[in-house]
């Protein structure tokens, strides 16, 4: 399963407050969906203008990066080009 | 649309004449470096330009009754070139050097400095220091004034309709004169003085103080000239006590404004330490360092 | 190292000690030339015949409702072709988006380009118009009559969090908080980051430190005002020419402002004349577009220095309060930062991003950062450097400076015990790859400045600064001319070198020299999409693209050599420039112009071309070291010595890598010593121009030194990490400790003027 | 009231134009002759970026009239390579790396060739003021003093 970390006013908006959850998915939008499943309204607030760092790995608003069992997926905060 | 026009009269008369004939808001050309920007901004709509450098008499540097005459359209980098006037009155052209950039100085001139009536304008103190008169040309002719006199409160002066300054007079320096102009602005280049202080003294054979002139520029609504300043050096050696009177003095004089270039505090604080500053500079020269 | 760079180790004489003949070198940049002779056309210079000029009317209220505008008069005057106000721009909703992905609201995207029922700020554009001189345009601007009624502003972000300030927006409720307010304010978001439990982090801390820390919104400051030229014919097509960050970000905002197709626009980039991130929105285009569509000719819009300062950039200033807690030998234990960010007219301050950075070089167990986006009657806030980093690294910076001196541990060596490494937890959550940030200490600590002594009234700060680096969506092609020589053409404005940058990856990855590669620029109708310059993302995602293009252009050489010499692909291999002949045993070889002769003979042109969301930028860090002296008697400071570091990654052209670390440095320093916005009583701006917003002079600064940390970035070909965001972090906070040493007061805050920091001396 | 016709040297070509009074000479260099070497960066005289010499004397062309050009000779950017041959500040900018976004180049590059001709080996300190009024946002101005000054030793022969 890989760990899955929301930001704190994403998790208080929509997973009472909860920011870490289980998740056994391919990619981001399989971890998305499966979030959205148990949190309807989630999806809509993590397509808009996020980006997911993977094992550390910062990807910009990415949909089909591949997450592995035992990846630690965080939710941020698009990151603007200065 | 209506059109601006523009003249470049050669003779003083005949500038007097365009002035006159200048429609109801004529405006005098010299360096330009204040009016292209107030023109650009609107500030100013001028019904007629009329540019005064083709006018020899405002672009010469002569020597006149032991001291020097200097046309009002002569520019900064021209000055500052003129040997013997820098010999004489270091201060006064640190001043005029001042006024913006390499470029600026290329073009800003004494009159257009002292006419633009700033009370921050960087060569007035040091032309009030130096106890420098003016020759005004105008409708009813010539007259002459003190500089002090010229400026009456931000953006505004004593000079009448139709009149401009066709050039300065730098009285004969006496033995063991020196002068000196400090100003404080926040970069070191570039910017409008927050305050300004303008020091001329003259010692004797013993170092006493028996002549000076204190002026301040940017503490009130227009450049000051500081008697105070002077009662406070006259008589002596100028040492500590003096300067710390001196710089009392300066600070006393000043009524200034909180702007977006400094606050009432500090403006009256920094007078004071320039003021001081300016005068040991002052008396280096003086004495000949 | 790939594969065919170490084929040159082996065959090529001319490597260097870096293992590469060209990365690392410092050829002159191909549009050298043009811009030392006046040649190069910025965005003022482009001239269309029978073009009309664009003047904007702006808001000369703070904060205001609009009751009319009536444009009567000023489409009566002899000359005047078109007229526009919010009634030209299609009413676009809270929930539109724009096409493909951007980090904006387009609601409020086209309510800044143009004011709708309120003027949000002094400056504020409420309509344009465009006639046949420049000087008809401007009387005809002050024949537009708008009628205001005019509302109470606020400027300051802790001042519009009050319950009785004014509410500029009626729909925004703070996101974030909980309960969901009911009642709309003008915090837009309230972030939060962090980990572990600070309250116990701080109860077993031996040493705690925390202070109050403001500092101002700052503008870009790029020479070069906004400019551009849009051409529209009845089809419906639209043309611009500007000067911009990003012709495809121009496409797809003016798209989607003017309610038009995409393919409906076609954007050419001009060279442009800085940016910083203040060029990464659109404010002009849209105007000329519209313009030019009522008055069926070419518009020009040219923003002048005071309109630039009103009305674009800056980016956010605020408030910041740190407390840092740490055991006695320097470990650190718990770190607290709250800051609210003034996010100007619109919601979209950088403070998250703040709050992910403040922490970031450091490991500390237990850490909260929040974070509150603020909107106030300013300007939207628009990216710059390194986007929110600056305040927070001022804050963290500032706060590690008080615990070292109450410790009485040197700033370097607590920073060193502290440091992030690879596979520290990062304090925005995330571990951290291969980092440089240790090597940036141990540069500083070692470098000849740091030991130096210091004479009287003078001080010396020290501090650290991090930045993500960004990846994301680049496209290059690389084409083979006849002769041999190669173009390599990007979609990524060149603001300071980037053409130089990717001639040097392309001509060492092709074996040939750099002098035959001509890297371009093109408009969006002559490259496929890429996202804009900024965020320090163009030499290594657009390089690792022409990288990408050029193997296979390698693969398409090989293969002509081999229909030429009858051989199989596989026994040719490409070393050094050339295909060499490994079946025939006699060592045969084609020079890539040897191959490109008769490339028509073989199969036709050859050329590669490459796009994809790049990911894997490598994080920078940075460290600098700054000597001030003051003035004790006028609050005075100066710059005397200046050292910046920083880990790159690898550095492709030095000379404008150095390049970068000093142009940082040097508007890092103005930031904290003489830049600030100056309103008066009416909430308008008074110092718009570069006369009283004061940014560095020549003679303000000393020369600055820089020392390039290379820990190359393992997702790169030749380990770039990114340059341009990280060197604007640190000199805040390097600044005011020097200051705050050199003067014996804290200065916590910004800018660090003469009245203040004579203000603070006499306070003591 | 009609246009003047200004009769001028630019950059030793005899030139005339038209224009208005409150033309500046940025603007007729611009506007009129399509000379956009120079640039307009404040129309206030704080940038430098439209530096030219009018009659040997370095200005900001934002603050001189069109007009005032009559009768004078105009140095811009245009004019200081000679043919195909680069300055020598010119080829020190290149070397150096002294721009980036290169919009303040022509500029620093006309008030550069004014000081060397006063003063063939300025100091640091000197180059630094000189050059005050030329504001550059992208180098921090190292560079450019390093371009200025190897320049400067090269036309001295060094």
């Amino acid at each position: 399963m890989a760990k899955i970390v929301l930001q704190s006013e994403v998790a208080r908006d929509f997973a009472d407050g909860q920011a870490e959850h289980e998740i056994l998915a391919d990619n981001v939008r399989q971890v998305i969906k499966q979030l959205d499943a148990k949190f309807p309204g989630i999806a809509a607030r993590l397509n808009d203008r996020t980006a997911v760092a993977v094992d550390g790995e910062i990807f910009q608003d990415p949909f089909l990066q591949e997450v592995q069992p035992h990846s630690e997926v965080y939710f941020l905060p698009m990151i603007d080009a200065g | 649309m209506t059109q601006t026009q523009f003249t470049a009269p050669t003779t003083v008369r005949s500038a007097v004449r365009c002035l006159a004939e200048g429609g109801k808001n004529p405006k005098v050309l010299a360096g330009g470096t204040d009016l292209l920007v107030q023109l650009r901004a609107g500030r100013v709509k001028p019904t007629t330009i009329v540019d005064l450098k083709k006018i020899p008499e405002l672009k010469v540097i002569k020597t006149e009754k032991g001291g020097f005459r200097i046309g009002a359209a002569v520019a900064g980098a021209e000055l500052n070139a003129h040997k013997a006037v820098k010999k004489a009155w270091p201060g006064l052209v640190e001043g005029l050097d001042l006024i913006g950039s390499t470029q600026i100085q290329g073009r800003a001139s004494l009159g257009g400095n002292l006419c633009n009536g700033s009370p921050a304008a960087d060569s007035v103190p040091a032309l009030i220091a130096a106890a420098a008169a003016c020759k005004i040309a105008g409708p009813k002719g010539v007259r002459h004034a003190k500089v002090e006199s010229i400026v009456t409160g931000p953006g505004k002066t004593s000079l009448k309709k139709g009149e401009f300054i066709v050039s300065f007079f730098l009285p004969k320096r006496a033995k063991r004169s020196g002068d000196a102009y400090l100003r404080l602005i926040p970069r070191t280049e570039m910017d409008i003085a927050v305050v300004g202080a303008g020091v001329s003294l003259t010692v004797d054979a013993k170092g006493v103080c028996t002549d000076a002139r204190v002026s301040l520029g940017a503490v009130a609504p227009k450049p000051l000239l500081v008697k105070a300043g002077a009662k406070a050096l006259i008589g002596t050696t100028v040492d500590d006590d003096a300067l710390e009177a001196l710089a009392a003095a300066a600070s006393a004089a000043c009524n200034p404004i909180d702007d977006k270039r400094g606050t009432i505090e500090y403006r009256t604080k920094v007078a004071g330490v320039l003021a001081k500053r300016a005068a040991l500079i002052a008396l280096d020269r003086a004495k000949g360092k | 190292m790939g594969k065919e760079e170490k084929q040159f180790d082996e065959l090529s004489p001319n490597v260097q000690a870096n293992g590469y003949r060209v990365v690392g070198t410092r050829p002159v940049r191909p549009d050298g030339i043009e811009k030392v002779t006046g040649k190069a056309n910025f965005g003022a210079d482009c001239e269309l015949p029978g073009m009309l000029t664009g003047v904007v009317v702006r808001s000369p209220h703070a904060h205001a409702k609009i009751l009319s505008i009536d444009t009567t008069r000023a489409m009566k005057l002899k000359g005047v072709k078109a007229v526009v106000t919010s009634a030209d721009f299609p009413e676009i909703g809270p929930k539109q988006r724009g096409a493909g992905e951007a980090p904006v609201s387009f609601r409020d995207m086209s309510r800044n380009v143009m004011a709708r029922d309120k003027a949000l700020y002094d400056g504020h554009t409420v309509a344009a118009v465009a006639a046949t001189t420049p000087a008809i345009a401007e009387k005809a601007a002050s024949l537009i009559e708008v009628k205001y009624k005019v509302l109470p502003y606020v400027l300051d972000a802790r001042e519009a969090m009050k319950s009785k300030a004014p509410v500029l927006h009626k729909d925004v409720f703070t996101k974030g908080v909980d309960p969901r307010p009911k009642k709309a304010s003008n915090v837009t978001q309230r972030f939060e980051f962090g980990m572990g439990d600070i309250d116990a982090g701080f109860a077993e801390a031996d040493v705690i430190v925390d202070h109050d820390f403001t500092a101002q919104c700052v503008h870009q400051g790029y020479i070069e005002p906004h400019a551009c030229v849009a051409n529209t014919t009845q089809d419906g097509m639209a043309t611009v020419w500007c000067s911009t960050q990003g012709q495809f970000m121009v496409r797809n905002y003016c798209a989607t402002v003017c309610g038009m197709d995409i393919s409906k626009v076609r954007v050419l980039p001009a060279e442009i004349g800085g940016g910083f991130g203040g060029k990464t929105v659109v404010y002009l285009e849209p105007l000329a577009i519209v313009l030019s569509q009522k008055a069926g000719k070419p518009v020009k819009v040219v923003m002048n220095r005071e309109d630039v300062f009103r009305a674009t950039g800056p980016t956010s200033g605020g408030h910041a309060y740190c407390r840092i807690g740490a055991k006695k030998d320097g470990t650190l234990v718990a770190g607290e930062l709250t800051m609210e960010y003034e996010a100007g007219a619109f919601a979209g301050s950088p403070v998250h991003l703040g709050c992910m950075t403040g922490f970031a070089p450091y490991v500390i167990p237990n850490s909260k950062s929040v974070g509150f986006d603020v909107v106030v009657n300013r300007p939207k806030a628009a990216a710059y450097r390194a986007p929110g980093a600056p305040v927070a690294a001022f804050a963290v910076e500032s706060a590690l400076d008080l615990l070292a001196k109450k410790l009485n541990m040197d700033p370097i060596a607590l920073r060193e015990k502290n440091a992030a490494t690879e596979g520290t937890k990062a304090a925005y959550g995330p571990k951290f790859q291969k980092i440089g940030y240790v090597e940036t200490l141990e540069a500083a600590k070692n470098h000849p400045h740091y030991s130096a002594p210091l004479g009287p009234n003078q001080g010396r700060g020290v501090a650290s600064g991090f930045w993500f680096n960004i990846g994301g969506e680049s496209s290059a092609a690389v084409h083979v001319n006849e002769d041999g020589t190669v173009e390599v053409v990007t979609a990524n404005p060149d603001i300071g070198g980037s053409r130089a940058s990717m001639g040097i990856m392309a001509a060492e990855v092709l074996g040939i020299d750099v002098s035959r590669v001509k890297p371009l620029i093109t408009d969006t109708a002559s490259s496929a999409y890429s996202a804009l310059t900024g965020g320090s993302r163009v030499t290594f995602a657009v390089g690792q693209m022409v990288c990408v293009a050029c193997d296979k252009v390698i693969v398409q050489l090989r293969e002509r050599a081999a229909k030429i010499w009858d051989v199989e692909v596989d026994d040719v291999e490409w070393v050094a420039g050339s295909a060499v002949n490994r079946k025939s045993g006699k060592g045969e070889t084609l020079s890539l112009a040897e191959i490109a002769n008769v490339a028509g003979k073989t199969g036709g042109p050859i050329s590669g071309q490459s796009s994809s969301d790049v990911q894997g930028a490598g994080p920078g860090f940075g460290t600098h070291i700054c000597d001030v002296e003051v003035d004790p008697e006028t609050g005075r400071s100066t710059v005397i010595r200046y050292t910046a570091i920083q880990d790159v990654g690898t550095a492709i052209h030095p000379s404008y890598v150095e390049g970068q670390l000093q142009g940082g440095a040097a508007q890092g320093i103005g930031w904290a010593l003489n830049e600030e916005y100056i309103y008066d009583a009416n909430g308008c701006l008074e110092n718009g121009g570069f006369l009283d917003y004061r940014m560095p002079v020549a003679s303000d600064l000393p020369m600055i030194d820089t020392v390039v940390v290379e820990v190359p970035n393992p997702n790169h070909r030749f380990g770039v990490r990114g340059v341009g965001e990280v060197p604007i972090v640190p000199p805040l906070a390097a600044v005011a400790n020097a200051v705050s040493a050199a003067a014996d007061v804290r200065m916590a805050d910004l800018p660090i003027s003469p009245p203040r920091l004579l203000a603070a001396i006499d306070g003591k | 009231m009609a246009k003047h016709h200004v009769n001028t040297t630019i950059n030793g070509d005899q030139t005339e134009f038209l224009c208005d009074t409150e033309q500046t000479l940025l603007d007729c260099l611009r506007d009129e002759l399509g000379l956009t070497g120079s640039k307009e960066g404040c129309s206030s005289g704080d940038c430098g970026a439209c530096s030219v010499t009018v009659d040997g004397r370095l200005v900001c062309s934002c603050l001189v009239l069109g007009i005032e050009a009559d009768g004078a000779e105009i140095g811009t950017i245009e004019g200081i390579a000679e043919d195909d041959d680069l300055h020598p500040l010119q080829k020190h900018f290149l070397k150096e790396a002294a721009l980036q976004c290169g919009i303040c180049t022509p500029g620093f590059i006309v008030a550069a060739k004014s000081l060397l001709e006063h003063n063939p080996d300025p100091t640091e300190t000197e180059m630094r003021f000189w050059l005050a009024g030329n504001l550059c946002r992208c180098t921090g101005y190292d560079k450019i003093i390093k371009a200025v000054t190897s320049a400067a030793a090269e036309m001295r022969g060094e």
